[in-house]
């Protein structure tokens, strides 16, 4: 074998006339695993996509192993040797672990091997960590870190040449991440090309050999992992620093428009919590998948029917078994899941930004139409959204800006007073994420409580006022203003026992 | 969550179990003991509608619904007849051969048109209805090969008929190709998510061709037994059959929303549906009382299947046990 | 057993104490077949005679239902068939398994018109009544010339190929009045409605002098489509309408003119005769192998006369 | 200032949208097509034709609009729309000796109530429209033969023939079609009900998560629909002046056909009331020029699945993105 295993040569793609990917060129060798990094919309999954059979390139071509491919579908894809782990999350819940496992690939025998491939299955679940899984057990069952490594499995077991992993550990936590990473190094040790897409630059550095940064739809640089750190990476990213938020740290010492959380429980989720939220501060829940830090928000915003306790905001009891309660108590929630739970992605920018106050736009049962031209406007404003785009479906925007219409949706609303975050930015760029921090940080000088959710360290640390550490469904530790990153990583994964 | 992978065995062994154990306790009611016969009947109302809903329930596992069915059955029926007057065999195979051709049209326009199912069926079902008046004149046909009425009714081992063990067969066949080689997971991946099945590599295209062709053979070979059974086609049956078929795919554990069903769960849908038919009409139970009793074993299946339902009971439990350990 | 007129041999005489009945009729759901049901039950009711209900509204279900009489070994099998054909080979059945088979109203198919008693309606007549109608009100209205058009029940069954056919016999002898339409609603209100619409449409109130829904309740949605599309009905020189099947609400429209006439076959008179029937077959009368029932035309003249009769249904 | 800025960009996407799509092209054709068939079929074009144009629209129509709006809201569609027409229509004619008004409060009311109750369990309970709705066929239309012994009911009293009126020549249930289907786009477009009702069929996931009243939402379209049938059945009993337990036909589907022609998509989430009211009129025209042209029944079916199948395709095509 002497050339590289996969050439990607001039490849171009445009959506509509618009460009997405702009005359891309690398090069991954056998056994190299290389990074392809960027912001939101700069690219990388139209290269992945062109690469993997699922989208056919305006222009350019892709060579394997010396060979021009025609990647017509996944299936030619997939003989070819081109393995994947999409960005969406591609398991289906309908079906077992092991029937996952098989779906699609090529070299499934038609006729069902059912015992071996039981045995191939409890190997690769093994290898993943995940030895408490069955193989025949319904995907509906999993948690959504479960979900996510048995694809990445999939993959990995696959016979293939070329491993392409799009943002793999955007829902892992950080053990789950080092396990993965373990798995993808044995891969590429066995002579496999591997690209790897994350928007978690540490462990881009960390992993892979090679990084080319796209921006814009172009190729900016490639360059030796060795050679790299993370600013110089952002640079390339951005073409510019980002500057850093200060952060104002002023607490509402008006305890009457605090959010008091008493007891909240979540049957087989959530042990206890209890907090009391004042106006004015950021909360910022710090826990692994699995940890209940998502099951607060969640039960806080009506979405878990089996929770118990109490809850009262601004010294009223909230009815929080029930979505409608919550929202009337004024709570607002930002699901993780922008797709599933979150935005109306055929309806235009302006319609999502005033779909939850529609019955504050008019008068009685009417909604005023130049009233809500107006307030859409005033959003889009607010939350930076590009104005020209507010007649345009939400699903023509890139996942920054539509995390922005998300969060947009709750704010500048006098009858909200707490706003409920899971994992504010994720799958946002860089530059997606300041803006939100800098929009959360608005909202809580303005006088909301504002309590999130996040799995990541420097985001737990920018914003949160209050950080509080979570696992296995209870706190750990209470950190009312600046904390060390390494102790919330301890918190998070080990508890305090270990301290 | 967990409830999903015992819903779709739970519900058709449940719903069959309580039929049958209805069936048997019938002569309490009526006085006079259940005969072979009375199986043999149970069979033959099993073959009326089996094929249908296995041709419907097919389809909805993989999150699809083929209305168009009780159209090829008629149009089945009609050409099997007209084409079969010399030779049953004959008018069998161009049945079969029309029904695989409208489910392929269908499923084409389905699969690589992404049309979804529902309009492209029911405009479908209206084109069929109307093909079957134009070829018949309106009138019933009467089917005069009278060797192939009596052999497809005649009475194997006392309760089959060629008719109901043909029926048997396809779910047979459908079963092991379904258990047995990877096209039972990928038609059940289809149902459940098709854009995760894609990404997979399923061909989901040629899966969904595939699925609505065989659910018009399936359906055009229905139709074109029952016509040589009752010796007649009739160019408008109705949307009682697909309601009855779509009754027991429902029974039989596959569910509207795709990605859940197998074939013996169909199977156990259409005997229980054939076998609660049989006991209306043994305990002399009026006709109407059929229907009843599909709302209230649907009711029982829309109950299952309410997530909102599940939520409001999980709601008041925690409001009325506030604090547990 | 006496019998000797029905296609059965072991049943009939004895009296009716003891007997029982397979009665695979129309169900309940069928205006028509409720009526007919309850009468016929009611009739019977104390003759001793059993009645296991095996009534059901589709030709799949009565085949079902037949074959399951056949096996029961009842005195009597009554039936009223849904489609003719398909009850051909269950009738030859009955008959190897010497069961003695009544068919009530639209007649079998002749494969097996020997093998069977059978209480009729008089289809044919039917038909000719509604003819009759139509020629009659013409005629009154000094029409030289009309059009006329159909609407009809399922073409596929007899009983509406019979009435087609005494129907045409009658317009034929009438050439000056033409059949322009005949088209096929199904025993569909609605749909008779809507083609009727159409027609109207089509032809103009000129275009068409008179009508024939096969039954009231297929009449009369022409009447409305009629008044709906501007034309006059009934009067000196109104659209002449005729039903059939009468009930309740043709009789009042006949009563106030929208409608000339219509016909019986009404469910409860063919009931008490099949009853009748039933009850001589099973007392050794021997009765006629085929009865058909008494029909009437019905008309302004006469309506009184079978109001009553007509509004049972 | 602020449109000073924005105008190129926006004319630039608009002019994007503007070239015309697939369907465009394709919807000229069938016009094209349809036209002249139309116009050269003797007596197609003239004033008694479309009167019988309209008014065989009316009913179905009338239906069909307050289908839209469950199928709008993400609910699919109803099974049993003509079984509970025909309950209504039996409740008028046997409430009407109670006087006209009574009579028809009391059939309206059924309807709202009948088809409202299954829109709480959609709404609330999630539970799938479309069995929910075969079962529910299947309750009423068993029920109704329970209750009445399956005797045809007829008028108890006189009093419904000015329903059967015709202002200015048109009857007047093509008057109810054209207010019911203003008053429903104008909730669609203009109430906080109407515009929820899109978002909760988009998503409902999302809408429920945003803490928008789902149930209640749900719970309007069903019992506009509702009182949408129960018109139907009030037309219906006082034009057929008796109601059998099949008065109603093959008024189900002959619904759902006219809504998934007007556009609206089964998945819901997009659809508007006109063009569900114009699907009506388009399959109406259909059978009427193929009555017309004098095809026999079965032809003018099959002509008629067909053309609906072609339009159905078309729709979805300049639909999909
Ligand atoms: N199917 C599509 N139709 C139209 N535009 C698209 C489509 N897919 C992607 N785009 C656009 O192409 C551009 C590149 O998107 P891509 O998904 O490749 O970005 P990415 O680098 O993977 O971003 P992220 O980090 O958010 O995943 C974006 O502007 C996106 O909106
Ligand atoms: N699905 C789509 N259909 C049509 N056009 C699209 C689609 N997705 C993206 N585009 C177009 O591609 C262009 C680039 O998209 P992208 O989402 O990267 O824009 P962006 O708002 O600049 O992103 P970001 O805020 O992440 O930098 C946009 O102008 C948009 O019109
Ligand atoms: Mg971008
Ligand atoms: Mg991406």
């Amino acid at each position: 074998m002497s050339g590289p295993l996969v050439v990607v040569d001039a490849l171009a793609r445009s959506f509509a006339g618009v460009p997405a990917v702009r005359e891309v060129s690398f090069t991954v060798g056998a056994g190299e695993i290389h990074a392809l990094c960027g912001h939101n919309g700069a690219g990388k999954s139209t290269v992945v996509r062109m690469l993997s059979g699922q989208l056919a390139p305006d222009a350019g071509r892709i060579v394997l192993d010396g060979e021009a491919a025609d990647l017509r579908s996944r299936q030619v894809a997939q003989r070819l040797g081109v393995a994947l782990v999409d960005q969406e999350l591609s398991v289906v819940p309908a079906l077992t672990v092991l029937e996952n496992m098989t779906l699609g690939d090529i070299d499934a025998p038609l006729v069902t091997r059912r015992r071996a491939a039981v045995r191939r299955c409890r190997e690769l679940l093994d290898e993943m960590g995940l030895d408490r899984l069955r193989p025949g057990q319904l995907v509906a069952t999993l948690s959504m870190g479960e979900r996510q490594l048995v694809e990445i499995a999939k993959a990995l077991s696959q016979r293939a040449r070329v491993v392409i992993l799009d943002e793999p550990t955007a829902t892992l936590s950080e053990a789950e991440s080092r396990r993965v990473f373990a798995a993808v190094r044995r891969v590429a040790a066995r002579g496999c090309a591997v690209i790897f897409v994350s928007h978690r630059l540490p462990e881009v550095l960390e992993l892979c050999d090679t990084v080319t940064v796209l921006r814009d739809g172009r190729r900016v640089v490639t360059a030796p992992a060795a050679d790299l750190t993370v600013d110089r990476l952002i640079v390339h990213m951005l073409g510019e620093t980002p500057h850093r938020l200060e952060t104002s740290r002023r607490p509402d010492p008006d305890l009457t428009h605090a959010l008091r959380i008493e007891h909240l429980r979540v049957p087989g989720r959530l042990a206890d919590f209890t907090l009391t939220a004042r106006a004015g501060r950021i909360y910022a829940l710090a826990g692994q998948l699995g940890s209940g830090a998502s099951d607060v928000l969640r039960a806080l915003a009506g979405l878990h029917a089996r929770a118990t306790g109490s809850v009262q905001l601004r010294d009223r009891a909230v009815a929080f078994r029930s979505p409608v309660g919550a929202a009337r108590a004024g709570i607002a929630f930002v699901s993780n899941d922008r797709k599933g739970e979150g935005l109306f992605l055929d309806k235009p920018v302006a319609g999502n930004l005033v779909a939850t106050r529609l019955d504050r736009l008019g008068r009685g049962p009417l909604v005023a139409a130049g009233r809500e031209r107006r307030t859409a406007r005033s959003l889009a404003e607010l939350a930076g959204l590009p104005p020209d785009r507010l007649a345009d479906p939400v699903l023509t925007l890139s996942g920054g800006n539509q995390q922005k219409v998300f969060v947009g949706r709750s704010l500048g609303r006098p009858d909200v007073h707490v706003l409920l975050l899971d994992e504010p930015t994720r799958g946002v760029d860089i530059g997606g994420r300041a803006a939100i921090h800098r929009l959360l940080r608005d909202a809580a000088e303005a006088g909301l409580v504002v309590v999130f959710a996040s799995t990541e360290l420097e985001e737990l640390l920018e914003l949160g006022d209050v950080i509080l550490t979570m696992r296995d469904g209870r706190v750990v530790d209470t950190y009312p203003g600046g904390a060390d990153g390494a102790v919330l990583m301890r918190d998070m994964t080990e508890g305090k026992d270990a301290a | 969550m967990r409830a999903a992978i015992r819903q779709e065995r739970l519900v058709p062994a449940a719903a069959l179990l309580l039929v049958v154990v209805a069936f048997v306790l019938t002569p309490l009611g009526t006085g006079s003991p259940l005969t072979t016969f009375d199986v043999y009947n149970a069979l033959q109302g099993f073959a009326q509608i089996g094929l249908l809903a296995l041709a419907v329930g097919l389809t909805m596992i993989a999150g699809e619904f083929d209305l168009s069915v009780v159209g090829t059955y008629a149009v089945g029926g009609m050409i099997a007849v007209q084409a079969g007057q010399s030779s049953a065999v004959l008018g069998l195979l161009v049945a079969v051969a029309v029904g695989a051709a409208v489910g392929a049209v269908q499923g084409a326009l389905i699969a690589w048109l992404r049309v979804p199912s529902v309009p492209v069926t029911l405009a479908a079902y209206i084109a069929l209805l109307g093909l079957a008046y134009a070829i018949s004149g309106g009138l019933s046909v009467t089917f005069t090969n009278r060797d192939a009425t009596l052999w497809v009714d005649q009475t194997v081992a006392g309760v089959f008929s060629p008719r109901s063990l043909l029926t048997l067969a396809a779910f047979v066949l459908v079963a092991v190709v379904l258990g047995g080689t990877r096209l039972g997971a990928e038609l059940r991946a289809i149902g459940g998510d098709r854009r995760a099945s894609r990404v997979a590599g399923v061909r989901v295209e040629r899966k969904l061709v595939l699925l609505f062709t065989t659910s018009g053979t399936l359906a055009a070979l229905g139709g074109a037994l029952l016509s040589f059974s009752f010796a007649s086609a009739n160019p408008d049956p109705g949307l009682r059959p697909l309601l009855i078929a779509a009754v027991a795919a429902l029974l039989g554990g596959a569910s509207l929303a795709g990605g859940r069903g197998t074939a013996t769960g169909l199977l156990a849908g259409a005997l229980s549906v054939a076998l609660l038919a049989q006991i209306v009409a043994v305990a002399y139970l009026p006709d109407y009382s059929t229907q009843l009793f599909y709302a209230a074993l649907l009711a029982v299946v829309v109950a299952i299947d309410s997530p909102g339902l599940r939520r409001a009971l999980e709601r008041v439990r925690a409001r009325t046990r506030p604090v547990e350990a | 057993g006496g019998g000797s007129s029905g296609a059965g041999t072991a049943a009939g005489g004895g009296g009716t104490q003891g007997k029982t009945i397979a009665f695979v009729g129309y169900g309940d759901a069928s205006p028509w077949g409720a009526a007919y049901n309850k009468t016929f039950k009611a009739e019977l009711a104390s003759s001793g005679v059993k009645i296991n209900d095996l009534t059901s509204m589709d030709a799949g279900t009565q085949v079902q239902n037949f074959n399951q009489a056949v096996s029961q070994k009842p005195s009597l099998i009554v039936a009223a068939l849904w489609d003719t054909t398909a009850t051909v080979v269950p009738i030859q059945k009955a008959k190897q398994a010497g069961v003695p088979v009544l068919i009530v109203d639209g007649r079998p198919d002749p494969a097996v018109q020997d093998d069977v008693m059978s209480v009729l309606s008089d289809n044919v007549k039917l038909g000719e009544f509604a003819a009759q109608n139509i020629v009659e009100g013409l005629k009154a209205q000094g029409r030289e010339s009309g059009k006329v058009i159909v609407l009809s029940g399922t073409k596929a069954m007899l009983v509406t190929q019979d009435r087609m056919s005494g129907f045409g016999k009658v317009m034929a002898t009438a050439a000056q009045y033409q059949v322009i339409e005949d088209q096929d609603t199904n025993w569909d209100p609605t749909a008779s409605g809507k083609v009727a619409q159409q027609l109207f449409a089509k032809h103009g109130c000129d275009g068409i002098q008179a009508a024939y829904g096969m039954a009231d309740y297929m009449a009369l949605p022409i009447v409305q489509a009629a008044k709906q599309a501007g034309c006059r009905v009934g009067g000196t020189d109104g659209l002449v309408v005729t039903g059939g099947n009468c009930f309740k609400a043709g009789i009042a429209a006949i009563k106030t003119g929208e409608m000339y006439g219509t016909a019986t076959e009404d469910p409860v008179t063919i009931a008490k005769q099949t009853a009748s029937y039933v009850t001589r077959y099973f007392k050794g009368e021997n009765p006629p192998k085929s009865e058909l029932v008494k029909e009437d035309r019905v008309t302004k003249a006469t309506v009184a006369q079978f109001e009553e009769q007509c509004s049972q249904a | 200032m602020m449109s000073l800025l924005t105008a190129p960009p926006a004319a630039a996407v608009r002019a994007r949208r503007a070239r015309p799509g697939r369907l465009a092209v394709a919807l000229a054709v069938l016009v094209v097509v349809l036209l002249p068939v139309a116009v050269t079929t003797e007596r197609f074009l003239t004033l008694g034709n479309a009167r019988a144009i309209l008014a065989s629209a009316a009913l179905v129509g009338i239906t069909a609009i307050g289908a839209t709006l469950v199928m709008i809201a993400g609910s699919a569609v109803s099974m049993a729309a003509s079984q509970t027409a025909t309950v209504v229509a039996m409740v008028f004619l046997a409430t009407l000796d109670r006087g006209l008004t009574v009579a028809t409060l009391l059939a309206l009311l059924t309807g709202v109530v009948v088809t409202a109750v299954q829109g709480l369990a959609v709404g609330y309970w999630e539970a799938n429209p479309i069995v929910l709705t075969i079962a529910a066929g299947f309750a009423i239309g068993g029920g109704a033969i329970w209750f009445s012994g399956g005797t045809p009911v007829s008028a108890a009293a006189g009093g419904y023939e000015i329903l059967n009126a015709t202002p200015l020549g048109l009857p007047l249930a093509v008057y109810v079609l054209l207010v019911l289907a203003v008053l429903a786009e104008w909730i669609l477009r203009r109430t906080t009900a109407g515009r929820q009702l899109y978002l909760v069929g988009e998503n409902r996931a999302a809408a429920r998560a945003a803490g928008l009243p789902v149930g209640r939402v749900t719970v309007v379209a069903w019992a506009f629909f509702g009182l949408c049938l129960a018109v139907t059945g009030v037309f219906l009993a006082s034009f057929n002046t008796s109601a059998t337990t099949n008065l109603a036909g093959t008024l189900t589907l002959d619904a759902i056909a006219a809504v998934l022609v007007g556009g609206t998509a089964i998945a819901g989430g997009k659809g508007s009331a006109l063009r569900t009211l114009g699907g009506a009129l388009l399959i109406s025209v259909i059978s009427d020029v193929l009555l017309l042209r004098g095809y026999e029944t079965g032809v003018q079916i099959l002509v008629k699945g067909l053309l609906v199948l072609a339009v159905v395709v078309l729709v979805h095509l300049r639909g999909r993105r």
